[in-house]
């Protein structure tokens, strides 16, 4: 028997014998015989936990972590301090083993948080409505696009070339898929969105999608730019950590707000599971993709939670759903919630303070080094682009033979000539890590 | 009940010590022009750490999950969740490890990844696939994004412009469907309860991308024509989607390849154990047939001797759909799933999960109404129609709570009314499912004789059951607060 | 309620799957004569991996931990135990070292109870010290035993065999004292709360080993004479211990090294946040005067330059009092306790603990007869003496659990009648102060105004509260039914 | 402020102002000056939890573990695998951070798994009563002689030489602060009990105290012991584990039985925190040491437990308590109790099987190799005494330099001749680890 079957050869005598069946082939009885008699199993042997876990183990250990190398690695996920107190509670069955709350008698801790979390992204944010959480920030962006599209029934967009490269291929797929334009925007000297191109391609636009802290680190400046596109709908993709210091991206008007929530007290999974954040006005709540819950009152008129305006989704409105997503990325805005919770107000803000500082500290000490110069001009929160002599590949491995993940190499993405190198700095980092990364750079 | 953390705490307080700047700190606005510095701190809870643990563990206690007990949500697998899936996913090798840091650096994950989806393809029948999806409906629309390449690539999109959906498909096939602009066609079920193969054929010309299958279907049955039925879809150029959500009816014993369809995905959040997490995440994976293969999303992951790299020379490739690779610490899960059950231990999860089912069907059909009474799969319905005036099913689902048990899914599918829709999955013991077929019994019989009890559930009831009474949802629609 | 997890499941069920034998397997009996071979398996539960979750996780919810909220125990200093403490210990070059694995091999963990020992000692003031001893009491047979060797070497146990014990002192102290054949000699208090010292000095001659000290004591009231109670009984030739359970009235601001003490035993389990798991484990370190170092328990942990390890030849040591080096996980925790802490932390710990237990102090003694209404330490006592003719502390105790609070520890220290003894800690709110106050001043009330209530009590309620009702513990001695 | 304390700063005002006090110093007014100005402080600063959690990484790399090195340690201590179920469940805050039940409405929890563990272990020893946990095998031990003492009026101890030696000292310890005497019983070729001595010895005895399996891994014959000790306490330390397989002590007539309970799922900790068990006849259970759950009802007549024979204990009974063990062990009791659960007695058997079966093999391949035999002729468990012909220290350092931990040099305990190491197999040696062990062996 297997550990994680209860029934017993006994149990099964038993049930079959309640059902009126001889032998549990027979409850197979509808499957087809051909396709019954193709079947090939996968020539695994089971395996005991203890062996499952040596194996699991061997394979981790062949990969590098942020644990034992230093690491400036970011470009949407970062080296942030996980409190021990959030994997230990979202350990807890009761958070971990439940799904989505359709029993909202039976789910308020779940509602509760859910509610917590709109409340603190609406925060962050500057915007009036959240929704509990997206697949990841690629996604967000791209449910963003496709919500502009439906409210505003146009289907051209301008996106920001500084944008994250990952969130923009998803853009082009999904785009492509919904039967979208794209036009990119380019960015200028400083790292900047070319603002004089958005102006001149206004007309019949659905959106402009803009990030800041961009890919590139800069700081975008969101002034004005509602006020330049008119009913287009302004999305700004934003770094939550950087929205401790940061205006939220409501004051400048933005109709949307995504952005990629990893950053807050959830582990770098290599990529995944992530936490996409969405936040818009209240005037678009009913357009809007995404889980909610809404506060309400019980039979006893106690206050209580509930999943709200749940006309707007798949199950009920179908083809008509505002978006198809179902099964989100709860238990990461769960953490997220934890986190925000545990740093509070002056928290957050130190925090990012703290990762503001550190950044520039290694920036300034890199930039004086031959061979060394900052790419671009504008400012920057905690990641910057390092514009090298020499090959990324060749500076990347003198670092990871010290001990440090240097960077990402920015060749691959076609944004940017030359060879450069995007370093992200959290407050992880200590001087000292950061002096020895500027040794190794000098020296190569 | 109804505290939040905003309600808790005071001024000052926080959880967490930041560490200490290290280096000399400047003046912000030597940094950050003023106009971008946020003039007021967004306002988050101040509460000390055992304030925080207090409340999260008192949110906790007021849900019930897979650990509390039967848990019997139709259409959603809800099995237990191992722990050392939980182990295996922490690892730090997996945990902390950046999706950028290279290849080179990265062998162990890639290899992982490449590996489930050998073995994804080896139990599904199938050629390729990708783990990109982040759950399953993120599945169906890159299922959907593949037809459409394929008809872009073949010339054919200018005429084909409808996707056929049975009507008890989950909401999320023809949401997923309308996304990439396919005109949704339902088909309707027979008196079987499968797909109306005339209804079908109906439909069937060239102006069909394909079909969007579920099987078993929702209804808990075997599509027992689906031999014919992709054929007939093939016969007219279009592509079958199998939306594998049901897979744990016949994983380690059938395979969606050998039904003849084109795309499939996977819901590794359900047939293959990991947690639902309150509501993710998932992970979707979508596998394909050879002639596909070169419209997935990019990256690939592909094996070259011992060596595990991304392959993202795909001309053809839809693109991406997830910022990364998709839900990788998901993936980590299946894996490990898999690898303990071996052939052996997917076999025993279709033939216990099916007869499990079974088992409480052969119980509750004799209380309740089963619309299809026969052999169901890994689930059945049953309705409430026609056994009170006053009550409705959502009354009956209340009650249950009552006997601290979960209620089943309800009112789905859509094309049964009143319905219940019960998926006990091989997981649970008989003692369990005798324990959640005695309580509905029980409150068939309270039906009839106090149905005010029923109208009044859930009641609050100590250690597990509600934390509070009935909630409105109407108020919740009509006033929206959706924030403190 | 009730349910043992062996009432649960089947024969045949198992929730663990074994490594295979991956050798030739040869007959038992070729290994070991079958007479050694057992008859019959032991009578264990047999359950599946999901039925000792759902077991234990329902278990878990019938019990009130700090996890919960306020947890006033008095003498037991309920603090927060944070979550990075759990981490620490866990961390596999901690967890998964095996003891013997040689001084070489263990440099880590021998430099973390090093450093910890060169904590504790600054903290207490003390020269050196022995993490050996598991708990507080294991602590005081420590201390019992370096005294008997010291007056074994300086040739006094002829004629000393008494140990003095103000009559307030904890259980532990007596019987441990006990089990070195000491005879207890019991010094009355005084009206004060505190040592009466003409009883004290009525006892002093050279048949007096020492004297075993709480302070502050279990009242809560800090020992003013205790300058004066050192010198006398040393004046006399005796040692004076000091039980330590009460150090977190004081730490970072006070220490039992400056009041003229020998010998000190700390719970890491109270003053240093280690969780309480039940019931245990703790750790008793105890921390000696440098002419008793040479007694400390066997291996002592010494540096040499930047090497540490184990010292053995120790002449005059009373030998081991643990199979290895004490609960060194525990260690562990406490360790990253302090460190997190630092001298600020440690101030600030004393500060709010003795806070926190005067504010809930003024508040109830309003309402309840506080013995010694004055400034307390850490904790104090209040008693129901005189407020009702019919019921008794308990009664108030288990009333509170209908609040859902834990009530505090009661009928200790025995010299008090119906005495409650609440110690809130430092880690409480102050709302949650004024939610247990306001709790109990409702009690207060309700024994007047409704007494059949409070005699009931505790009702079963939800989320938390009890689980079952008032529990018959005079059956449970008369006929102990003490397995299954 | 910290973390770890609420209070604010306006919340120590007000609380102040209740109390009728101006400022926290006044709180320690009673404390004399004399003691409050000779305070030092420790000269620690602070840590946040990531700077702690870095520190303690440090030093906990520092240290080998049985995850890194392959491991055949044993004496008392083993590397069992831990299942993955087992932390999860007793990480919940209601397990991990309540105390002694001592309110038994707020803690069915905690009495229920106590009451399962006293069956489990009277199950495992034979026995007809446990109390919930001792210490550690080794002061289990000595509150075993204790107890003995206290029943029997007597002090003097017969202690089999083949007992662990770290308990051995345990019981010296002890014994010497109770007043009793120890004899040492030596033990014949075959690693046994000396049976002869004992018979000479048993004038005015307490007790027997003997292992089995024994130090040197050897199962001892307990036949007859009883019979011969008579009035005599017969006391047996045993393995749980081995009981999976092995007669239980119960059968031979012991009237104690204790032991180490770390295999029983708990990891090896460094030593500590252990689990100390102690099992006794009925008759005794007013004499015996420890906590103990019973079966009651509430006032409805339902089942429920509380604390049992309290009137045992130090803090009712005071100087004449049976012991003075107050906080003892109960987490890692929790630990035991599900691990055998896990395991079931088909489970627990196999276990037993496959230690025993793995360890033979091993010792089948060592006993041949030129410079190698085994030392002593008796049947045994999972363990067994290798004698050498080089130094252990050589042959140890070799092996750790392929990666194992290799055994435990018997020369510091002085109970055997010449060159001896203790080596330790459990379900975790693979035949391919053994097989490598086997030719550094060969190799040295
Ligand atoms: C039949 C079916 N298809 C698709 C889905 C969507 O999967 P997901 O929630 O993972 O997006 C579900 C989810 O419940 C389902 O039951
Ligand atoms: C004053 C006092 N001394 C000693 C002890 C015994 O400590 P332990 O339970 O750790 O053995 C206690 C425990 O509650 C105590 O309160």
């Amino acid at each position: 028997m297997f550990e994680f079957i209860p029934n017993t050869p006994e149990d099964q005598r038993k049930m079959l014998a309640e059902i009126g069946l001889k032998d549990v082939q027979e409850l197979f009885d509808d499957i087809p015989k051909e396709i019954l008699n193709k079947f090939k199993p996968t020539s695994l042997e089971p395996l005991s936990e203890f062996e499952a876990k040596q194996l699991l183990s061997t394979l981790a250990q062949d990969n590098a972590n942020t644990d034992d190398y230093v690491s400036f690695l970011g470009g949407g996920i970062y080296d942030h301090y996980v409190p021990s107190s959030i994997p230990h509670l979202i350990s807890r069955g009761e958070f971990l083993t439940c799904y989505t709350p359709y029993q909202a008698e039976l789910s308020q801790g779940t509602l509760t948080w859910m509610f917590e979390f709109q409340t603190m992204i609406c925060e962050l944010t500057g915007m009036e409505v959240a929704n509990s959480s997206m697949y990841d920030g690629g996604s967000a962006l791209a449910e963003a696009m496709l919500m502009a599209k439906n409210i505003t029934e146009r289907k051209k967009f301008l996106v920001a070339r500084s944008i994250n490269p990952h969130y923009w291929d998803c853009l082009k797929t999904y785009a492509w898929g919904a039967g979208l334009e794209l036009i990119d925007v380019p960015f200028t000297e400083d790292g900047r969105l070319d603002r004089a191109f958005v102006q001149k391609e206004v007309a019949s636009l659905a959106g402009l999608i803009v990030q800041s802290p961009n890919f590139f680190g800069v700081i975008e400046d969101l002034t004005g730019l509602k006020d330049a596109i008119k009913e287009a709908f302004l999305m700004v993709s934003a770094n939550p950590i950087s929205l401790g210091i940061l205006a939220p991206p409501g004051v400048f008007g933005a109709d949307i707000v995504v952005g990629e929530g990893q950053p807050l007290g959830n582990f770098q999974n290599f990529g995944g599971p992530l936490l996409g954040l969405f936040a818009t006005r209240m005037s678009y709540v009913r357009r809007m993709p995404g889980r909610m819950a809404g506060r309400t009152v019980d039979m006893d008129g106690k206050t209580g939670y509930v999943m709200a305006l749940q006309t707007r989704e798949q199950h009920i409105r179908r083809e008509k759903a505002t978006s198809n997503i179902c099964t989100n990325q709860a238990l990461m805005a769960l953490v997220a919630t934890i986190y925000l919770a545990m740093l509070g107000p002056h928290g957050l803000r130190r925090l990012a303070e703290i990762n503001l500082q550190k950044a520039h500290y290694l920036a300034e000490r890199i930039s004086p080094l031959p061979g060394f110069t900052l790419r671009f001009s504008g400012p920057f929160f905690n990641e910057f682009v390092v514009q090298s002599r020499k090959k990324p590949a060749r500076i990347l491995k003198a670092l990871r033979e010290d001990g440090f993940l240097g960077g990402i190499d920015l060749a691959p993405y076609g944004v940017l000539d030359g060879n450069n190198l995007l370093i992200a700095v959290t407050e992880k980092r200590t001087r000292d890590e950061m002096d020895r990364f500027v040794k190794v750079l000098k020296r190569t | 009940m109804g505290t939040t953390i905003f309600d808790i705490g005071e001024e000052g307080r926080s959880a967490l010590r930041l560490p200490a700047l290290d280096v000399p700190e400047k003046n912000l606005t030597e940094l950050i022009p003023a106009e971008f510095i946020r003039k007021e701190d967004a306002k988050l809870p101040q509460v000390s750490q055992i304030e925080v643990v207090r409340h999260y563990t008192k949110l906790s206690r007021m849900n019930y999950g897979v650990d509390n007990g039967i848990y019997p949500l139709g259409s959603c697998t809800m099995k237990y969740n191992p722990r050392i899936n939980e182990d295996t996913a922490r690892l730090p090798g997996f945990a902390s490890a950046h999706p950028l840091q290279g290849e080179e650096l990265s062998q162990g994950a890639l290899r992982l990844m490449y590996e489930l989806g050998e073995y994804l393809c080896a139990i599904g029948g199938m050629d390729a696939i990708t783990l990109q999806p982040a759950a399953g409906a993120h599945g169906e629309l890159t299922g959907m994004l593949l037809i459409k390449k394929h008809f872009e690539r073949t010339k054919g999109l200018h005429k084909r412009t409808k996707i056929l959906l049975p009507d008890s498909a989950h909401g999320t096939n023809p949401a997923s469907a309308a996304i990439c602009g396919f005109e949704v066609v339902h088909i309707p079920s027979d008196s079987r309860g499968l797909v109306d193969l005339e209804a079908l054929q109906a439909h069937l010309d060239d102006s069909v991308t394909g079909i969007m299958l579920t099987n078993p279907n929702t209804l808990g049955l075997f599509e027992t024509d689906i031999l014919e039925i992709t054929r007939l879809v093939h016969d007219v150029g279009g592509l079958v989607y199998y939306d594998g959500a049901n897979l744990n009816a016949i994983v380690g014993r059938a395979r969606p390849g050998d039904m003849g369809v084109d795309i499939v995905h996977y819901n590794l959040h359900k047939t293959f154990s990991t947690p639902h997490g309150g509501g993710g995440p998932g992970a979707g994976p979508v596998a394909v047939v050879k002639k596909l293969e070169p419209y997935l999303p990019v990256p690939r992951i592909v094996k070259d001797g011992k060596k595990y790299s991304f392959d993202y020379e795909r001309p053809h490739s839809i693109g991406k759909i997830h910022s990364f690779y998709g839900n990788f610490g998901v993936l980590v899960r299946a894996y490990t799933y898999i690898r303990m059950l071996g052939d052996a231990g997917l076999k025993a999860v279709s033939t216990n999960a099916v007869l499990n089912a079974n088992y409480l069907r052969a119980r509750l059909s004799k209380v309740y109404k089963a619309p299809y009474d026969r052999i169901c799969m890994h689930e059945f319905v049953l309705t409430t129609k026609g056994m009170s005036e006053e009550l409705r099913t959502l009354d009956v689902a209340k009650r249950l709570i009552d006997y601290g048990v979960h209620p089943s899914s309800i009112y789905f599918p859509l094309i049964v009314p009143e319905v219940m829709m019960i998926e006990p999955t091989e997981t649970v013991s008989k003692e369990e499912l005798d324990q959640f077929a005695d309580a509905l019994i029980k409150v068939a019989q309270e039906m009839k004789e106090n149905p005010q009890i029923l109208k009044e559930a859930p009641h609050v009831v100590p250690v597990y059951g509600a934390s509070v009474r009935r909630l409105d949802d109407v108020r919740a629609a009509k006033e929206p607060i959706l924030r403190g």
